[in-house]
């Protein structure tokens, strides 16, 4: 087993990783950019290093600086996390040249089926159906926009290296098609530092449902069952669910199969997901493969009891998957939200800044995945993605009057988040029914929503606390100023003492 | 104290009285079964008649207040009649002359309009990216762009004017 | 169902139980005395009405006035929680009174079953072996002193009524008869409003071990399960666990239906508890009937994915158990530890006071049932338990690891926790092997635990961190005395407005 | 600023330099890579050779400070070597005079000891009720009880003189 593991990422995603080294005895290091000093991240890790300045380019997203710590802390294993380097090749080839483990699929493979256009070719070469679209990336915006116009609208652009719904956008019209192209490339540049996109044919009203899987060293390949995502807002999973309401033992069996072909087929090892979109005839299309930890992964874990950080680290470290896991039987029915620093008050604007104070939801069934902490500042510099919420419960019904109590538990001051959303979307009868598809939440956010009653106690409650912030405040500007001026007497007296020897 | 407090287009006259630790309340004139703390920061706890409601306040660069409880969103503005500081109505209407400012830190990466161009309400006028979203910043209102104060690259704070609609 | 539910506690059990309310569409009122307005289960309850001043027999305490709550607000059922009036005879007699819905057994069986005395007549008279000891309430102090001698020393004290380890003392010679017969008492008195203590015979090494069982009111009873709770302080439980690590199935089935026939005898419904010692030949003895939900609850809910809480108010609200619960199949392994305001470094003195700031461990198998809240104060009138962190894992190796790992998330400054107990006990490879009893925790303590190593880096982060915390401190005097004046001001002008119309 | 930390029986020279939000730390005289910053009340997150720290300060009635970071535990003495405040040993040892103090706020429920006792080191001399338990202070040497301050029934606060022992 590995001694020491650098975690190659920050946020909720680190903190996970370095909870699964804890278990396991191993120690973990981290790296931070000069926002990130204070981060969650680097409070919990065995070791953190400074890796530069706040744009991932230039800390982040550095190969070179990754390795000398690396090197320096003496590390013998990296787990990328999700996002950031995380699908880019380049990283496990530069781990192996630093002879260290690299926690994930090899470079071969990540281009075999981490790329979506590759995918698609190794996708068909083992008859899993795909969604129409071009199988290379776009260099021709003309031929481009010919092909759509061929496919007929509306039609998807995808990042080649992408994920998380960045860089990808709806084309619903020809017009529309060239600042599209420009929008998708750019956002992929930014986000992926590679601007490569594809086209695909949209389809109408699919569900999005994907397998997780888990390869070992030795051949074997399993499958976990499903993960349904089809509550997205701009393409992005805003809720997953497991296992999916419309899957049936025999839909589940066939696409499992698919997955774990498509994995054989591109000599896949570690865990890995493929995705799916699933149509109202309940036929399923390969979207692509992400050849890493998903986002949504705590889902899988909370119906299997399975810890998937853990098993990723113990199949990096050659251990053999017991066979006794292809016949896990998942129990219950489990649920994540996706709580982002965004106003979804305001057109879902970004929502930086201090937090100034903090509830955070725990009891029965709830697990909450977080990167954050009170009096911490969320810079602006990186994903909005504060925490993941799940629930677990017997039933759906359960797992979801869980989430519901649970959201209204979590509460957070001096930054906007999202909870409002899920608020709503957990009470829409087309949820609670399942009635939902790729879009649904797109088109549940045009209409408008019933504004709040001003003949309420929750009014009269409102008015109330607007008047006692009111107090609070009115006599603040005399404290802060006064806080201020010995701040700054500190200061001074500060810098009087550090002159002396 | 004595505050107006304009809530969803309906005045309340919120009357806080000190009473000990505890704040005693009258609204709109009469004194109810109220009693209010701050529990955490901008966190409120009041009760009222019994029911337990817990308020979070978050000022805005405008000077109103959003109000969360349970699942309903309030905007409020508070004013004090004896200061008479004048009202202002501007944040939440959309007539006459627009300032338009950055909802959030970040990079202005696209400018989408140009003085003189006329607009209708929603459209863009700018892209400002943050936290790696690149986020569409519309006219509220249908008019003309009279300036744009910023270029595109450059980095700009949360409230920071970025143009004037007419 | 059930519209309002009245819950007659504070603290952790409250919190728990309007989780339970509201994930079920029931509305929770809770009462709370004057130190507890900010507390988190006023915070969180649908309704919250004062109660009176902060001693339990002036508030908490008070039947009349729970019962007053209950009409004012419309309640149908009322939930006692642990502690305080859960055991308590009079409490469903005044619920039927009313025309409320106790949650929890009746009158009838809560005398036949929980008073201590008469539970051991009861299990005899359905072939359940019992520790040898009186069966009826110390009224003579000389003739109980006098059969302790006839059974040979050690031998225990209990409180009738009680349960939590108070009132209970363990008894190793006659010269400290009289005085711990006095303290046993008094401590009863005050945590019960009843002084009545029995005697018992101690058996070396024991553990202890408790069955869950689950009584509907058409005369179907079930196990759950057990949950062994061998360490303990003082005989308080601090550490719970599920399944036993010396359960086979085949102790686990007789020791269930020992359970199962006593619950039968006392004609009890709803949710209870039948503990027993275990020796060291693995021969079982009862203790006693906890005729509530136990502390440990969490324990037996995170291996069977079952809510008891939930479970209890169907129970009272009539329903029945589905027999498909009787052939419930555990998962895993549960941990609980219970987190204390106490000192452990200085001989478990309660630590009330302000919380300055609080991090709460979460992630993979972790739940956290908690009463507090950074910035709230813990009261000095009640029970210092602040939080039950309870871990799950796929065996007892991986729940340990993550609790290991969830105490070291767990940070409170303001107040002393007991967080550092349980990090060394976690470490100890008696514990580890499961080799434990009941005394084994308060001879572990007495042994001396090796002072911090001066010469590690440990210790020189601590040192800057005491230089740093001095460099703030030494500027407090000014900046305080500054708040505390514009405070005065602040007040002064708040008097003032006030006398304006 | 440069202080003189007393730590589990051994004296380290801390000093720090104000580097623009961060402080630069010298120990015993050498200048380390060291980072440490407060990341929540009374919380430091100490970052040395990389090594992540975090230590979490409690101060003690009697002006020492109790730390924990990871699974250990230090008792500290600060002192600043310019104010020359004087030496506070008293609190370390257990030698000569000393005073039973409250160690948490509660109610006398008994006294177990009377002035002029002869009484051991760890030997109870009151009974202090909180929280629902009830606490034995003991005796911290051998030797006399030279007065008891409090009674039985009488409520205390933490830090309070309960007692001499000589």
């Amino acid at each position: 087993m590995f001694r020491k593991i650098l975690i190659a990422n920050r946020g909720e995603i680190a903190v996970r990783i370095i909870r699964a080294c804890r278990e396991l005895g191993i120690k973990s290091v981290v790296v931070f950019s000069d926002v990130d000093r204070n981060s969650l991240h680097v409070r919990l890790a065995d070791e953190a290093y400074p890796i530069g300045p706040a744009p991932s380019r230039e800390s982040y997203l550095c190969l070179d600086k990754l390795m000398t710590v690396a090197k320096r802390a003496g590390c013998d294993a990296l787990h990328p996390g999700y996002g950031f380097l995380a699908e880019n090749p380049a990283l496990p080839r530069a781990c192996t040249d630093t002879s260290l483990t690299f926690i994930g699929p090899s470079a071969e493979a990540m281009e075999a089926l981490g790329s979506k256009t590759a995918g698609r070719s190794l996708a068909r070469g083992v008859d899993v159906p795909i969604v129409p679209g071009t199988n290379d990336p776009i260099e021709n915006l003309e031929e481009a926009r010919a092909l759509a116009q061929r496919m007929g609208y509306p039609v998807l652009l995808k990042a080649v290296a992408g994920g998380g719904g960045k860089g990808m956008r709806l084309v619903s019209a020809d017009a529309e098609f060239e600042s599209a192209f420009r929008d998708a490339s750019s956002e992929a540049m930014n986000a992926f530092g590679n601007a490569s996109v594809f086209l695909e044919k949209y389809l109408e009203k699919p569900r999005h449902i994907e397998i997780q899987i888990l390869a070992d060293a030795h051949g074997r390949v399993v499958s976990l069952g499903e993960r349904e995502c089809s509550v997205q807002r701009r393409h992005q999973k805003v809720i997953e669910e497991a296992p999916s309401p419309i899957m049936t033992p025999e839909l589940r069996k066939r696409m499992g199969d698919a997955a774990v072909r498509i994995a054989r087929a591109g000599g896949y090892v570690n865990a890995g997901t493929v995705e799916f979109l699933v149509d109202t005839h309940y036929d399923y299309y390969f979207l692509e493969v992400n050849t890493r930890l998903q986002v949504e992964h705590p889902v899988t874990e909370q119906v299997t009891g399975l810890d998937l950080v853990k098993l990723q680290i113990a199949i990096a470290a050659g251990h053999r998957l017991p066979f006794a896991w292809e016949s896990i039987t998942p129990r219950g029915h489990a649920m994540e939200v996706r709580l982002y620093a965004e106003d979804p008050e305001n057109n879902f604007f970004p929502s930086p800044g201090k937090i100034l104070s903090r509830r955070a939801p725990s009891g029965p069934g709830i697990r909450l995945d977080e990167g954050v902490y009170s009096g911490w500042t969320v810079p602006m510099d990186y994903d909005p993605l504060l925490a993941k919420l799940i629930a677990w419960g017997n039933s759906r019904e359960e797992t979801i009057a869980r989430l519901r109590r649970a959201l209204e538990e979590y509460t957070v001051t001096g930054i906007k988040t999202n909870t409002a959303l899920f608020r709503r979307i957990l009470a829409e009868p087309d949820f609670l029914r399942s009635e939902i598809h790729t879009k649904w939440l797109d088109e549940m956010l045009k209409r408008p929503h019933a504004a709040p009653d001003t003949d309420s106690h929750a009014a009269d409650a409102a008015a109330i606390a607007a008047a006692l912030w009111q107090v609070t405040h009115d006599s603040a500007p005399t404290s802060e100023r006064t806080e201020q001026d010995s701040r700054w007497k500190l200061d001074g007296r500060n810098r009087q003492l550090d002159r002396m020897p | 104290m004595k505050y107006e407090v304009l809530l969803g287009g309906k005045t309340r006259v919120v009357e806080l009285m000190r009473d000990a630790e505890k704040w005693r309340v009258s609204l709109d004139g009469k004194p109810i079964d109220a009693d209010a703390i701050e529990v955490a920061a901008n966190t409120f706890s009041v009760l009222i008649e019994g029911e337990s409601w817990e308020v979070r306040v978050a000022p805005k660069p405008d000077g109103t207040l959003v109000l969360h409880t349970g699942i309903a969103e309030f905007v409020a503005q508070v004013e004090d009649p004896r200061t008479w500081r004048g009202r202002r109505h501007g944040a939440m209407e959309a007539e006459g002359r627009q300032q338009i400012t950055a909802p959030m830190p970040g990079k202005v990466v696209r400018v989408l309009a140009n003085p003189g161009d006329t607009v209708e309400a929603g459209q863009g006028l700018l892209v400002v990216e943050a936290m790696k979203m690149q986020n569409e910043i519309r006219s509220p209102k249908n008019g003309k762009v009279e300036k744009i104060l910023v270029k595109e690259g450059q980095a700009v704070n949360a409230g920071e004017i970025l143009a004037w609609v007419d």
